[in-house]
């Protein structure tokens, strides 16, 4: 593989990684692209990079799930490369395949690859071949429901039923018994067929309070192969990750770098290039079972580039260039401890509900040792047609404990109005006795909602008199400015922002 | 001016007096003497005997989301007479079930006349790619479905109401 | 020294720095007083602080340099320490002194270490003594103009007149040539005076383009003493600094460690705890002279936390409370690169006039090696009555030249409305080839102010039009809306904010 | 409509025609196809021909402050017609030198009468701890003097008149 220089990228995502990885363009000398559905004209992503093309309405089909539209724009606009982020098309074999044929370079593994281990059941195949432990379960897809009651039946309850084509908890469901099988079948197909286009599933045992901790990798097309440690993703809500560190304090040194060189091992195996992660499942004897490989950029991946000082995304790109891995596995480090928090626009009270709307003020947290990756600014639309992700805030500290400390201060110095967050549920896990500890599992998130917050520690009595002085002023201005009316002053901006003679 | 004001459901009868950002705030007969800002937007400084908090009002019905520190209230305001009987809060009539989100309704699982418990699934809806499970809001008799399977719904469309 | 355990700070400072060592307070589970003027009732510090405390009119001789209310303060509020940020009280003798005697813990040298090492020609002596070399001149300080002269002659021109007391900037006056000595004598004392109270000045050869280095110290109660390398600080405007970065391209790694020796024999030989900076000029051929020491925390502080993971005001905190160093020389490491740029709310095309007012919005860079530690949030006031600075920008990344695409991103992304600021002028400096290679010393930013930007790369023509656009809008807008004046929405919340019934 | 657009001291004819976010902007004849859309506060995301600028209007007296992407620009726009001879731009009137912050005045370093260059310093103020020194706008002579040593100023006070 020759090296070439990219002039131009286009990122075929939206939101906070569209902005991730605009910025790291930025950073290379490299001209962004973004695309935008029409929800998305104003969006962030849109504004700070260097061009934006339309592809088409707000439904994700109909647009960023576009291939054609996609490729179009980045045709148009002259792009080298394409970045695919993470959902979307980012594991899409065909869309890489489509991107192969057009002549530009698209930054992830080769699409044969994205097949090969991208397929759920083939990527468990494959790991077996490579000497990697499994979950037990079917190595197959299937694509009706009588298969799915027989191969569920062999394996036995629990168990968890998977999209082949999955990623990001859809089309996933556990199912406690027999008598659940059929409607969560049914469940877990529709989700998969609305978010991938594929509706085969397949069954795997589920481990009894499973840890979920994935090794993240590098390959170039030189053949050099590294590891970049692991991350924790054990605290889950509705089978997506909420909350993410490392190191994980469930890992010693040689279990750390068994799983690393495991995680070697498959890559070597499958030819993979590009950035990659091997996810795992722990059971309560701290034995690893290979789960699944994502083959794109992960959510979470800030975290690794904190505590390693590594960016990934500008490697990403650089592998994409043909250039070889600046470094080897000896020279990774890892300095600290960071933790991810993903600020969703969900109601935690109410089940995370997604909770989609204008953010009508916003302060974000800074100072030592934050980071914001936002897809937002105030003033911004949370659409009601994408994943409700507003921001990751990560936080290193020197050990774990200082970066919790930390995380808990930024995450009371974050205020988001206009919609709810999953912030006050940070603020809760974050000095959770186990959290604190480590004692975390993928059930942790269900246990923490029977738990009754203790009713002292909040300062009821300050939001009464903060409201009740609110309702006096407000009755007060109403009464002396005849042009005022119920709301303070910065709410109103909505309506007047159309007589600013823009369409907002 | 004296305001029943109830916060994660609990009334209280609070009075204030002062102006100009100087407030005596009597709350349930404790006194609060209050220093209170305004420092752009819905955020306001306030001083509370020494203690300082950041706090934030975002207007809603009936009174405000206050954010206090990390901490996130609904507090309903209602003004009233010092000699009024401090309001009751509770299940009291029906409670509307609407639309969160613009989505479309994947399954209804209440019918009228149904008995369900607060809490309980009464309208799965596909919204943010995500299947979603609206919950009742109280424990009651389910007396009207207007949620029908397979309609694509907006925000604020009523589902169905529990009495 | 016995140990023991903090449960309450005071904060003896405002704006950023203040905002800084509460944050570090908030993560140490300590609970922070914040004092502030009646020109800071609501300012940042304030907001962020667990307490607050009052402390006289908005001129800081009658608020923040008020010993006698600070104590006052301290006490009425039961803390057990004060911490005094950099500026106002810090490397005041007497406020040290008054802590010790009122039973608060000052958070930084002894009195008299201050009273000995704070005074810039004891400084002298005592470095000579330890075997620093110094920039050749008075061992004394100067009490009237004809010592002033004297000495003067004696060294030749041209030459530095340096506040005694001094630091920051302030009281310090390069003289070209014996006509000018009278008047900058004149400037230098009544700026001395009336920024540290005392207007004895000094006397220095001044070095041809010189090179700013400095050493960062820690020193704890058991006698351990390290330092955490070099920062290199030769961007100034006004002999105040704008722009620092760690490593220096300067430095190798020998001039490193023969710098960090000296620095290490200064801080045993004068028997100083907690943190310090030492200061060396250097010329052409690299050759450190030591210049003066800084008894207290440096505003650039950051840069050296990020390459080094070390948190320097918790590591204050610690030492401070009797605790050893957790770690000894052999186990600090630089990793990467970082810059700073204080973002002063200043006009950089007036000469940097210092420029207050009211932050009418703003929007903060995020991401990846980004840490912005700001002072202010969107509403808030520059007050007239205090240092400009606004801000503090750092950027890090694996190498220098990724650290400055970093910071350019950054500064590109950074927005303030209702001030000028010095982010344009960033831009600037960041793209400057003498900047990129390095070639950087004191005269860099005059050299810089004479030539004149290339005309072609700003978007002119994209301004006109934005501003023709909304110049129809408003104009549409006031025909159709009788209640809409000529200003966008956001522009009018300040009277608005009044009507809301608060005092704003 | 048309407006002369004077940036950097240079002017411009821009004209404007389109509404709703759709506009074609002449700017000296050059036309630019503009999709304009306002993100809260002064920010607007403009589409320039597939370019995307990320802009901040801030109103000033005679203009706006123009933000565009890291470029701060001060923009005089004044409404004109087509006919119109394009505004002349330069030194023009008498200058007033103002005080730009509250402050005391240290130094008066011009009297009535005085010729000047530009840039040549006219007043030193102490504010915000530093001496600061005012610089004249334009080369001419000095015509009034209005500051006075040691005297305390608020921002706008007229300080020195050059013509």
């Amino acid at each position: 593989m020759s090296e070439r220089i990219f002039r131009k990228i286009l990122v075929a995502n939206r939101g906070e990684i569209a902005v991730r990885v605009i910025r790291a363009c930025r950073e290379m000398g490299i001209v962004s692209v973004a695309v935008f559905s029409e929800a998305d004209r104003a969006a962030r992503h849109v504004r700070l990079a260097d061009e934006a093309w339309p592809i088409g309405p707000p439904r994700a089909a109909d647009s960023y799930l576009r291939i054609d539209r996609v490729i179009d724009a980045a045709r148009a606009s002259g792009a080298d490369a394409v970045h695919p982020g993470y959902g979307f098309l980012a594991e899409n074999a065909g869309f890489a395949r489509a991107c192969e044929e057009a002549g530009l370079v698209f930054i992830g593994p080769r699409s044969q690859t994205i097949a090969l281990v991208g397929e759920k059941t083939s990527a468990r195949r494959l790991a077996v071949a490579a000497g990697l432990p499994v979950v037990p379960g079917t190595l197959e897809p299937l694509v009706d429901d009588a298969a799915i009651r027989r191969e569920a039946e062999r394996i036995g309850f629990p168990l968890m039923l998977k999209a082949a084509a999955g990623g990001g908890g859809k089309g996933l469901r556990l199912v406690a018994s027999a008598a659940e099988l059929v409607s969560a079948a049914g469940r877990a197909r529709s989700e998969a067929r609305s978010a991938f286009g594929d509706d085969r599933v397949y069954v795997e045992k589920a481990l009894v309070r499973p840890r979920h901790v994935e090794i993240q990798v590098m390959a170039d097309h030189h053949g050099n192969v590294v590891h970049l440690f692991e991350r924790e993703c054990s605290i889950q809500r509705r089978h997506q990750k909420v909350v993410e560190e490392t190191p994980s304090p469930l890992l010693t040194p040689d279990l750390r770098a068994r799983m690393g060189m495991l995680a070697v091992a498959l890559v070597r195996k499958s030819g993979y290039v590009n950035a990659g992660t091997l996810e795992f499942l722990m059971d309560e004897s701290r034995e690893p079972y290979f789960l699944e490989m994502n083959t794109r950029l992960q959510v979470e991946h800030p975290v690794t580039e904190l505590v390693t000082g590594v960016d990934l995304v500008k490697l990403q790109i650089g592998i994409a260039q043909g250039e070889p891995l600046p470094f080897a596995q000896a020279d990774l480090v890892q300095r600290g401890h960071a933790i991810e928090c993903r600020v969703y626009a969900e109601d935690p009270d109410a089940g995370f509900l997604p909770c989609p709307g204008r953010i009508l003020a916003l302060r974000v947290p800074g100072g030592p040792g934050i980071r914001d990756d936002s897809g937002v600014e105030e003033g911004d639309e949370v659409p009601s047609y994408y994943d409700p992700l507003v921001s990751k805030l990560v936080a290193w500290g020197e050990d774990r404990a200082s970066a919790i400390a930390r995380m808990r201060r930024a995450v009371r110095e974050y205020k988001v109005l206009g919609i709810k967050t999953t912030l006050p549920f940070f603020e809760r896990v974050l000095r959770h006795p186990d959290f604190l500890a480590g004692r975390i599992d993928t059930s942790f998130v269900e246990r923490l909602g029977r738990e009754k917050q203790a009713e002292e520690e909040r300062p009821w009595a300050v939001a009464a008199a903060a409201a009740a002085i609110g309702a006096l002023a407000r009755r007060r201005a109403a009464r002396t400015t005849p042009g005022a009316g119920p709301a303070p002053s910065a709410w109103r901006r909505e309506g007047r922002r159309e007589a600013m003679g823009g369409r907002g | 001016m004296i305001f029943d004001a109830a916060v994660d459901g609990q009334t209280h009868r609070v009075e204030v007096t002062g102006s100009k950002g100087r407030y005596t705030v009597a709350v349930d007969g404790r006194p609060l003497e209050v220093d209170w800002r305004e420092v752009g937007g819905p955020f306001v400084s306030l001083l509370v005997g020494g203690r300082s908090h950041h706090v934030a009002l975002e207007p809603r019905p009936g009174g405000y989301r206050v954010l206090v520190d990390s901490h996130d209230f609904a507090v309903d305001v209602l003004e009233t007479t010092r000699d009024a009987v401090l309001a009751p809060r509770g299940p009291a009539g029906p409670a509307r079930l609407v639309a969160p989100m613009p989505g479309r309704i994947v399954r209804v699982l209440a019918e009228p006349g149904q008995e369900v418990e607060a809490g309980q699934g009464l309208v799965v809806m596909e919204a943010m790619k995500m299947e979603n499970e609206l919950r009742s809001p109280r424990a009651g008799r389910v007396v009207e479905v207007h949620a029908r399977e397979l309609q694509t719904v907006e925000t604020g469309f009523l589902l169905v109401v529990v009495e």
